[in-house]
């Protein structure tokens, strides 16, 4: 859930809105904000199942430093999802385990 | 296990001092055929060497030519891997032993001249397994590969494990058999008298009395076996941030003179690489464990020229630790002369495939008093009191270079 | 505080217990009524002689500890104004619930003004009205009645 | 690509904003590098007013003050680098960069000053990595930041500072702050802080302790239990609480990890967060011309990262000769006033206390000299 009002900070900047697609579910999103914030705002709390329990995982540090919250992004796995920007298109996916090896693309 | 809270006994039968792969292993091999036993460790279990290296199982590192030792070697090294692949179970814990096979990488004509060879040398003293693979042989086999091979060496056996585990499990299983171990106990001298070992002495000024002592503190022996010159040898890794499973396996090669041992993917998905030590240091500065800007970028560059796609891997932590050499580049394992009940073990430049083994070989030679034919030829006593020129200053590659010119 | 002082106009209340290096209620006061001195983790004086009631010491605190109460504000009413930084904001005659210090129910209340967030930084002034005998007691409102917290509410009964 | 600068900064929260302001406007070629995409830290989530005196800029907003140390960083020339990781400190002072995520460069300067901050803690629990547990601070950032509410029912576990604080800021954000529980018998941090969500209905629970979180892959309720005197949980005393969410508020760890590979010495003052590099008075560590200044050189609190900033830059700018002893020696003396002010009452004593300690241990280094740098 977005907080569109708040009592002591000012309005959000309008930011620009985009698409992405999540486990091939369209979700709205603000363009450069962390993919986790967009997920968490939709609802989507589980990002990762562990490799060995099958556990899920979400949002826990924020900062980029605990790697619990990474998620395969346009086909490439381990993407920290708390410090990786939204673009428009990006297609994100729940990563099970240390997910599929496949050559990097983007950079971040 | 701390010995800040535990009070130090005054008397064990045998006394290990080291708390790494070996030590853990001799002392978990003597508590199991029921040898009272305790290990004293200067700092934490698997914090030197044992918790430094890449969990490389290569059962015969580097260009070895010389026939005599390619045997010896390999019949430990395979006694080791019979051992571990059974060893999970025995110490109720996955050590992620995996037999991924092992390359050493030609990158120039010379190199691949060089490995033509020594795989001939090597398959003539009874390496039977091992193969040499053109371009096109390695690259299906490890894809990730630069382009810029010439082939390769490949041994199907050879593989990797996890070094903490592998040395928790043996820690946690010597206790289980009523072992005891003393963390940040550092050593400060054997005692001996007449010829005989009578005990140990901490730093802190505690006397233990034993009637054996192992000394298994590898790169630090010689502080307390003055007679056995071991040399340290630092090296450095590096290890990335977690990727998908890829098809690698350890590597040894040779890039633009600079070495790199291996590098291995963790269970977790990290990739851990290194060996280059980039600086010529001192023998003291040798135990140096903090790493220098340079080693880092040293590291991650022959890292991206070994595998070009994985070049945005970030690095999320760097080390140095220091191993050991025995003077023939060969380990030194046995009954130290004029010292009854003293035995040492030490310049294993690939522990992990040899720990296992040597635990059980060493915990026979300690109660039973003969040494194993196996571990014959790795006799102490050959170097005893023997002086060696080593170079001032020194690194891996100037080492090796050294040794090639004696 | 003296009885007489509370009659005759509204007085600041300062609830601030602990030596916290702090001093912006000393420094906003142009009567000299709130006295800290030096080092500045004494613990807030006031004079109540100085104090004119005006409230500019409220939306300063950083605590959120001061608040301004009027015992006269009607024969049958006194009233407390207190600092207010949440959504929606109440408006004048809305009817409220006051609470104690632990947020627990005291009575009901009425907002007799709501100085907007805009003038203070971000902080409204809210000033509601209860009845005379709760005045020791009062410390803040709640808006909704789901917002009151009792013992049944405050845990869902054990599963195990 | 090499880069060249006078001083070094290392992090762009309150303290090396503050440093780098304070170097800047004397004079020096000032970088100031930071990790993350926008500078100012910790202190663009802080919407609370901030406690001090007047030049500590008390009762301003947190953020309002990040926008106020942006304004001077630009005014006194500061170069700001930003999305640039330090992923390596020579003692020689080169600092290996990477920027963007990609560009290798190396800034070499004359003196560096680490203000790289802290992390939270965190606390092992059954559940505890249920999607839905999370650091107070990450709840912090995704809410006053990101504008993302990170749950509607709250537990918050841990009443120091930022256990109140963020609680409060949950509240008005909209969600609703269950409980609030402290192994300790008594509240951790401020009681204006604890007060302020008392009033509102929010439990503080002393001498209680989280035991459990549950839920079908996500917080679906949180177990919480007494403590005896012995901080264990006293069988019986369970109680469940439906929440989606738990924040961890237990503490925060100096990052210190570029003072450990520049060659620091540290000592272990566990009121201050743990290990921490030995500083003197003039947050020069035992390395020379190496300052450290804010949480990473002991935890603290924003106004004192403040102070120390601008001590380390101090010292940076008299040892460079851009300002004379005198001068230096006058600012210095106005500064730890400031940071006496600050550490005064029960929640500073003990933090000048061990400041002092780290002060004459850091002598004590330096006396015996000798070591390998």
């Amino acid at each position: 859930m977005r907080i569109e009002k708040h009592p002591v900070l000012p309005d959000r900047p309008a930011g620009k809105k985009v698409d992405i697609f999540v486990d091939g579910r369209k979700v709205e999103a603000y363009e450069g904000e962390p993919i986790a914030a967009a997920l968490w705002a939709a609802g989507i709390k589980k990002f990762r199942y562990t490799r060995k329990e099958k556990q899920p995982r979400g949002y826990f540090c924020g900062l980029g430093r605990c790697t619990d919250c990474v998620m395969t992004v346009d086909g490439v796995a381990n993407v920290r999802t708390c410090i990786t920007p939204v673009k428009g298109g990006m297609v994100v996916q729940t990563q099970k385990g240390l997910g599929i090896w496949k050559k990097r693309q983007m950079s971040w | 296990m701390d010995s800040r809270v535990t009070k130090l006994p005054s008397e064990s039968e045998v006394i290990v001092i080291g708390g790494g792969i070996f030590g853990c292993s001799i002392a978990y091999h003597l508590a199991k055929k029921g040898k009272e036993t305790i290990l004293l460790e200067k700092r934490n279990i698997c914090s030197g060497a044992s918790g430094r290296n890449g969990g490389q199982v290569i059962q015969l590192e580097g260009r070895e030519k010389e026939p005599a030792n390619i045997k010896k070697r390999l019949a430990l090294t395979r006694e080791n891997n019979i051992i571990l692949k059974t060893l999970s179970r025995e110490l109720k814990i996955d050590l992620e032993y995996r037999r991924t096979g092992s390359l050493d990488i030609a990158f120039t004509k010379e190199e691949w001249k060089e490995l033509e060879y020594v795989v001939k040398i090597q398959e003539k003293a009874g390496d039977r397994e091992i193969a040499l693979l053109t371009k096109e042989e390695t690259l299906r086999l490890c894809p990730l590969l630069t382009q810029e091979i010439k082939g390769a060496r490949y041994r199907p056996s050879d593989g990797t494990i996890n070094p903490f585990f592998y040395t928790r499990g043996l820690a946690e299983n010597f206790v289980k058999h009523k072992g005891e171990i003393f963390t940040w106990t550092e050593v400060k001298k054997i005692l001996r008298k007449n010829g005989k070992v009578c005990g140990i002495e901490t730093t802190t000024g505690q006397r233990i009395r034993a009637e054996k002592v192992v000394n298994v503190t590898n790169a630090w022996s010689s502080f307390l076996i003055p007679e056995i010159d071991i040399l340290p040898l630092r090296q450095t890794a590096v290890v990335t941030e977690p990727a998908a499973p890829l098809p690698v396996c350890p590597v040894e090669a040779f890039i633009k003179g600079e070495a790199i041992y291996a590098n291995i993917q963790s269970e977790r998905g990290n990739l851990i690489a290194g060996g280059l030590d980039s600086f010529r240091l001192s023998r003291q500065r040798q135990y140096e464990e903090r790493i220098f800007l340079e080693e880092v970028r040293g590291n991650a560059k022959i890292f991206s020229c070994l595998y070009p796609s994985l070049k945005d891997l970030s690095i999320i932590r760097a080390w140095a630790g220091t191993m050991a050499l025995g003077p023939d580049f060969a380990p030194v394992v046995g009954k130290v002369p004029e010292s009854e009940g003293l035995y040492m073990a030490a310049g294993f430049y690939n522990g992990m495939a040899y720990a296992a083994i040597v635990g059980e070989l060493m915990s026979e030679m300690i109660i039973s008093d003969r040494t194993p034919s196996l571990l014959e030829c790795f006799d102490p006593a050959k170097y005893y009191r023997r002086k060696f020129v080593w170079p001032k200053t020194y690194n891996c590659t100037s080492l090796a270079e050294f040794f090639a010119r004696k | 505080m003296s009885g007489k002082r509370l009659k005759k106009r509204p007085v600041v209340i300062i609830d601030c217990p602990e030596e916290i290096p702090c001093n912006p209620c000393e420094t906003v006061c142009s009567q000299g009524a709130i006295i800290i001195g030096q080092p500045i983790t004494n613990l807030p004086v006031t004079d109540e002689a100085k104090c004119t009631g005006c409230g500019r010491c409220i939306p300063v605190c950083p605590g959120l500890a001061i608040s301004l109460l009027h015992y006269d504000y009607s024969p049958s009413e006194a009233s407390l104004t207190v600092p207010y930084e949440f959504l929606p904001l109440p408006k004048k005659g809305q009817e409220v619930f006051v609470v104690d210090e632990k947020g627990r129910y005291l009575g009901k209340g009425n907002i007799i003004r709501v100085i907007p967030p805009e003038k203070n930084n971000r902080t409204s002034l809210v000033t509601f009205s209860f009845s005379k005998k709760l005045y020791k007691k009062v410390k803040y409102f709640v808006l909704k009645r789901e917002n009151l917290i009792d013992e049944t509410r405050k845990y869902e009964p054990g599963k195990k | 690509m090499e880069k060249k600068a006078n001083v070094l900064v290392i992090g762009a929260g309150p303290a090396g904003l503050c440093a780098g302001i304070e170097t800047g406007k004397s004079g020096a070629k000032v970088i100031v590098i930071d990790e993350n995409t926008r500078p100012g830290g910790q202190l663009f989530k802080q919407i609370h007013r901030f406690f001090g005196s007047e030049q500590h800029h008390a009762g301003v907003r947190g953020f309002e003050i990040g926008e106020m140390l942006l304004h001077k960083c630009k005014e006194a020339g500061v170069e700001m680098m930003l999305s640039s990781v330090v992923w390596g400190l020579s003692p020689e002072f080169r600092a290996g960069v990477v920027r963007e995520g990609k560009r290798s460069m190396t800034i070499t300067a004359d003196k560096v000053i680490l203000a790289t901050g802290a992390s939270e803690n965190s606390l092992m629990f059954p559940g505890w990595t249920l999607p839905g547990v999370m650091g107070a601070g990450a709840a912090q950032t995704m809410m006053n930041i990101h504008r993302v509410l990170p749950g509607k029912r709250a537990l918050m576990i841990g009443s120091g500072n930022v256990g109140l604080i963020v609680s409060y800021q949950l509240l008005q954000a909209g969600c609703e702050v269950k409980a609030v529980v402290e192994i300790l018998p008594r509240v951790g941090g401020y009681k204006v802080h604890a007060n302020k969500i008392a009033r509102l209905g929010v439990d503080i629970l002393i001498s209680h302790t989280v035991l459990e979180v549950r839920g079908r892959e996500r917080v679906e309720e949180a177990i919480v239990g007494r403590g005896d005197r012995n901080l264990r949980p006293i069988p019986g005393t369970e109680r469940t609480i439906s929440v989606d969410l738990v924040c961890l508020a237990v503490g925060l760890t100096p990052l210190s990890e570029l003072a450990w590979l520049a060659g620091c010495k540290f000592g272990y003052f566990p009121l201050l967060g743990g290990f921490v590099p030995l500083h003197n008075r003039g947050m020069e560590t035992t390395v020379s011309g190496m300052y450290i200044a804010g949480d990473a050189s002991g935890i603290e609190e924003a106004s004192t990262a403040m102070e120390e900033g601008r001590l380390a830059g101090v010292g940076a700018l008299e040892s460079l000769a851009f300002i004379s002893a005198a001068e230096a020696d006058s600012r210095r003396k106005e500064i730890e006033q400031n940071l006496l002010m600050l550490r005064k009452g029960p929640y500073g004593d003990f933090r000048h206390k061990e400041k002092e300690k780290i002060y004459s241990e850091w002598k004590k280094v330096k006396e015996k000299a000798g070591g390998y740098h």
